[in-house]
């Protein structure tokens, strides 16, 4: 592995988690979280652990992110935080 | 100093695992709305799987999948050669519970818009007040 | 077959849920037997196994036949065996009784709520009976999600948004425990609780098995809801429904403290937890303070269910505060405690249960002139009532008994103190409520208003089951001397004073 | 409670910061973790369970039994979503419905219904999009090969990365794909609530049940080795095909709760219109 492209994604993932709790649009959020999601997945990947990061692309950037867009759907987008 | 530098440089994932941490829950605490306590959740269960992936991991080594050998002898499986497959297994676990958490809890915030048309918790606990 | 009691313990509940579960979608009717079969082979193969110990000493089973290490293993010691029994048979009388309620509360969705009880007491019973510490946070998800499910079924302005609370919490607390193992793990690269244990002496003063300690102990405590980190638990027991909730209430919190109790016996040993940290007074004072604010908050409460919650809080600080003074009577007081607890807050959540049945609301107004009309159930009220507060032939007494002679032992006074207080306490809250329900004059809109229809005595198959947990409060109080001396004494570590 | 929050968060982090000091550097091949357990998996999964993949062989073999109960989260959280959402009552709501020559849009009040069957009128969500032609067809057409890429993935879980689970959700997946570009109804008429429900309950029991069979065949539950008294194989490939039996079940029920869940909740609970 790189060290430089592991930083790189590690720094990704702390912009993506600070972005997706900070943003006020909760779709918006949702888009964020799976981006964080499919970034924590690249990183596991770089780690060597494949299986993890196969399960994190199929569930947390993938069905996650369509559960959390079909709750929004259904609730609200507005958020005061 | 130096000392200080080897000890950061050697463990940085341990310290990024900690601060992605620290992100999640400040968020489930101090956020007001459900949802995004809910991603605050979601980035402090994956916080606690990147740092399991983190123990797992062997410089030089690679992905536990083993390659077949036809004579065991000089070609036996040299453990150093593959990652420690077991946090992995874990983790897989981990991410299935965070993601049927994920989804219940999503109902229920489904459940409490219906009820109170608002996801923001100070404004549920004022209309509980009102009644 | 004995051999195999510790795993057809969790797997007949396991299998028939999901029958139950496929039964919801094609003969509703079959739901509610196949349940009970399965909670009842639990409480078979519990009281089989209880005995089996005695007989043998520890029993183990080793999951598709892998050696410990390796593999994930049963350990069961007298310690498990009693918990066991007494979840399993908690689950089951509160099945029989739940019947009705659920027949009447929710019935198109009656399967699924048998589906997810008989998994919430699988849950339980796999986290009493397993010997591997991952495998005890996976089961303790399954409980804890069939938890929020069945809270959230209560009445729809309030209960989503206690569920919700208690997921947030309730995550926190399990992420917070496998943080811990995680430390454990890197630490001594094993998950077995007996390897744990054998590897861990030579690192007792290493940074990570002290921060291990921590977040383990401080997960637990939030899924036990000790004093602080109570908050979420009278909401979410308060506006669950009541077949849910009294089946929550006396088994969630107790199974964590067993597995409390567990972690300082078996993982961490009490050699490290006792003589290495010293933190044994420091809890025992977080315990006083439960007690002492548990019982304080219950005498602000107007409503009965609420008020029965924070006495739970108050109790767990009793079991907490037994554990750690660290001498054998205290922690034989602890672990009897549990066995009590579970049933004394089963005897009161029925009777409660009871009363919501016909009256749906449990207000302090809504009790009036209740002795008259339900006579039955108001005294398995008592009884449960007269054990809480620790009243002679009932359990609740000796277990009272074994802690407060452990405090005097250890020479914690103020444990003593807040133990007596407490007692005084629950005395002014359970006659108040006595009073109300047998002086007072029925709610002149009790019996009148057509919708809340008559208030009478509920059916036999909710009154036998309270009947029996009363009858158990005194049975057990009896024979609580044989069962200190023959279970729970054997247990307990060696080296501790 | 931001302060609050803040000093929570940072008592805990600092916690965890002083105990990083006592770990082993990152990557060390020699760390307790990587030296006292694991080892042996790497080592003797070959041997054992005929199974490269040593994530699979662990996950369903020597740690199986925690997988049953992963699984059985799984189950868990779709019977929660369904108990807490589904209602069985039609709300007397106002329904849409499209003629599908003219586009008129008709509003019909109450519990008035024109015939599903109906070839004039097609039903419409109260927020209708028009037909999309490119997305109906792509999605169509890519359907079946996300399927197939499902079934490979559960497959080939012992020779590469993947398995039940991962293969599951993807299937699963192919049908929210339906869902979202077509309308919920259609997708809902593919693959009915009732044979997901059973669906669900089907998988997690293959799983267990399994595991019984090797109980009844007389060895400790889930040791697949048994399965070879019963199935012409030998006692190594009979784990082998064992972990393949129990990734099936695995798959049939992560597939199904995965339908379930998103459903239930785009739908809230009413089955009839969605994203």
């Amino acid at each position: 592995m790189i060290p430089q492209l592991d930083i790189f994604i590690l720094t990704l993932v702390i912009v993506c988690a600070i972005a997706a709790i900070s943003v006020k649009d909760l779709l918006g959020c949702a888009i964020l979280f799976g981006a964080y999601s499919f970034m924590m997945c690249l990183l596991w990947a770089i780690m060597g652990s494949v299986d993890v990061a196969f399960t994190e692309a199929s569930v947390g950037a993938g069905v996650s992110t369509v559960f959390f867009v079909a709750a929004v759907f259904r609730t609200t987008r507005r958020t005061k935080d | 100093m130096e000392a200080l530098i080897h000890h950061v440089v050697g463990k940085y994932n341990y310290w990024l695992y900690i601060i992605l941490m620290m992100i999640g829950l400040y968020a489930m605490i101090a956020k007001n709305n459900l949802i995004k306590k809910l991603v605050g959740m979601n980035i402090f269960q994956t916080a606690i799987i990147l740092f399991y992936v983190s123990i797992g991991c062997k410089k030089g080594a690679t992905i536990p999948i083993i390659e077949e050998h036809a004579g065991m002898g000089e070609h036996a499986i040299r453990v150093a050669d593959y990652i420690n497959p077991l946090p992995h297994v874990l983790m897989l676990t981990a991410i299935v519970v965070s993601v049927s958490t994920f989804g219940v809890a999503l109902a229920l915030a489904v459940k409490i818009y219906q009820q109170y048309k608002t996801l923001e918790e100070d404004e549920i606990l004022m209309r509980l007040r009102e009644k | 077959m004995s051999q195999h009691y510790p795993v057809l313990l969790v797997t007949v509940p396991l299998l028939s849920a999901f029958i139950i579960s496929g039964l919801s979608w094609v003969k509703k009717s079959l739901c509610f037997p196949v349940a009970l079969v399965a909670l009842g082979t639990s409480v078979f193969c519990a009281i089989g196994l209880l005995f089996k110990v005695l007989d043998v000493g520890v029993v183990e089973y080793h999951m598709g036949g892998w050696m410990p290490p390796w593999g994930i293993a049963y350990r069961i010691d007298l310690l498990n065996a009693l918990v066991l029994v007494a979840v399993s048979s908690v689950a089951l009388v509160n099945l029989v009784a739940a019947h009705k309620s659920v027949q009447r509360d929710f019935p198109e969705k009656k399967g699924i709520f048998y589906a997810l009880y008989v998994l919430f007491a699988m849950g339980l019973m796999g986290i009493t009976v397993t010997g591997d510490v991952f495998n005890l946070y996976v089961l303790l998800e399954i409980a804890s999600l069939t938890a929020y499910a069945l809270i959230a079924l209560g009445k729809p302005d309030r209960a989503p948004l206690a569920s919700l609370n208690y997921v947030f919490i309730g995550t926190v607390g399990a992420c917070f425990y496998l943080l811990g193992i995680g430390y454990l793990y890197i630490m001594t690269g094993s998950l077995n609780m007996a390897d744990i244990a054998s590897l861990l002496p030579p690192i007792y003063h290493s940074k990570a098995v002290l921060v291990a300690f921590i977040f383990c102990m401080v997960g637990v405590c939030i899924k036990m809801a000790f004093f602080p980190l109570h908050t979420w638990l009278p909401n979410a027991y308060t506006y669950a429904p009541n077949p849910a909730s009294s089946v929550i209430a006396p088994l969630m919190t107790k199974v964590m403290v067993y597995v409390m109790i567990r972690l300082v016996f078996s993982v961490f040993l009490p050699d490290f937890s006792f003589h290495v940290l010293h933190i044994g007074p420091a809890l025992v004072w977080l315990a006083c303070l439960a007690i002492i604010m548990g019982s304080l908050l219950a005498l602000t409460q107007r409503n009965l269910k609420k008020m029965l919650t924070y006495i739970i809080v108050s109790e767990i600080g009793y079991m907490v505060g037994g554990l750690w003074l660290g001498n054998r009577l205290g922690m034989s007081g602890a672990i009897l405690h549990i066995l009590n607890d579970a049933i004394m807050t089963l005897c009161l959540f029925l009777a409660v249960g009871n009363i919501a049945y016909k009256v749906k609301q449990v207000g302090f107004e809504d009790l009036k002139g209740l002795f008259r009309k339900m006579p039955v159930t108001m005294a398995g009220f008592v009884a449960g009532a007269l054990s809480v507060i620790g009243v002679p032939p009932t359990c609740g007494f000796f277990s009272k008994w074994y802690l407060i002679s452990g405090a005097i032992q250890a020479g914690q006074y103020g444990f003593m103190a807040a133990l007596l207080f407490s007692s005084l306490i629950n005395i002014v809250l359970f006659f108040r409520v006595i009073e109300i329900a047998y002086f007072e004059p029925m709610n002149p809109l009790h019996g009148v208003a057509p919708k809340r229809g008559i208030i009478e005595e509920v059916p036999l198959s909710m009154l036998i089951p309270l009947l029996l947990v009363a009858v158990s409060l005194i049975v057990v109080g009896i024979y609580s001397g044989t069962i200190v001396n023959h279970i729970i004494v054997p247990v307990l570590p060696k080296g501790i004073g | 409670m931001k302060k609050i929050g803040f000093i929570i968060v940072c008592l805990s982090g600092a916690l965890l910061l002083y105990a990083t000091q006592d770990f082993p550097r990152w990557g060390d091949p020699n760390s307790p973790a990587n030296t006292h357990v694991s080892p042996r998996y790497i080592q003797k999964t070959l041997e054992e369970t005929d199974v490269p993949n040593a994530v699979t062989s662990i996950l369903a073999d020597y740690r199986g039994y925690d997988t049953m109960f992963e699984t059985t989260v799984i189950f868990a959280a779709g019977m929660s979503c369904l108990i807490l959402l589904r209602v069985f009552k039609r709300k007397e709501e106002d329904r849409y419905y499209r003629h599908i020559s003219t586009g008129v849009t008709l509003r019909v009040k109450g519990e008035k219904t024109i015939p599903e069957k109906s070839k004039e009128f097609e039903r419409i969500d109260t927020i209708w999009t028009p037909y999309d032609l490119i997305i109906k067809t792509v999605s169509r057409f890519l359907v079946p090969f996300i399927q197939l890429f499902a079934l490979y993935v559960l497959a080939h879980g012992h020779e590469s990365p993947g398995g039940g689970f991962q293969g599951g959700v993807i299937f699963g997946a192919s049908f929210i794909i339906l869902a979202i570009a077509f309308d919920l109804r259609t997708a809902l008429r593919r693959f009915k609530e009732k044979t997901d429900g059973l669906l669900a309950a089907l998988g997690v029991f293959i799983y267990a049940g399994i595991g019984a069979l090797c109980l009844l065949l007389g060895g400790n539950f889930l040791n697949y080795k048994e399965l070879a008294r019963i199935f012409p194989f030998n006692k190594i490939e009979a784990r082998a095909y064992g972990i393949l039996g129990i990734e099936t079940g695995v798959f049939i029920a992560v597939m199904a709760v995965m339908v379930c869940i998103y459903v239930n909740i785009v739908s809230e609970g009413r089955h009839d219109e969605g994203l």
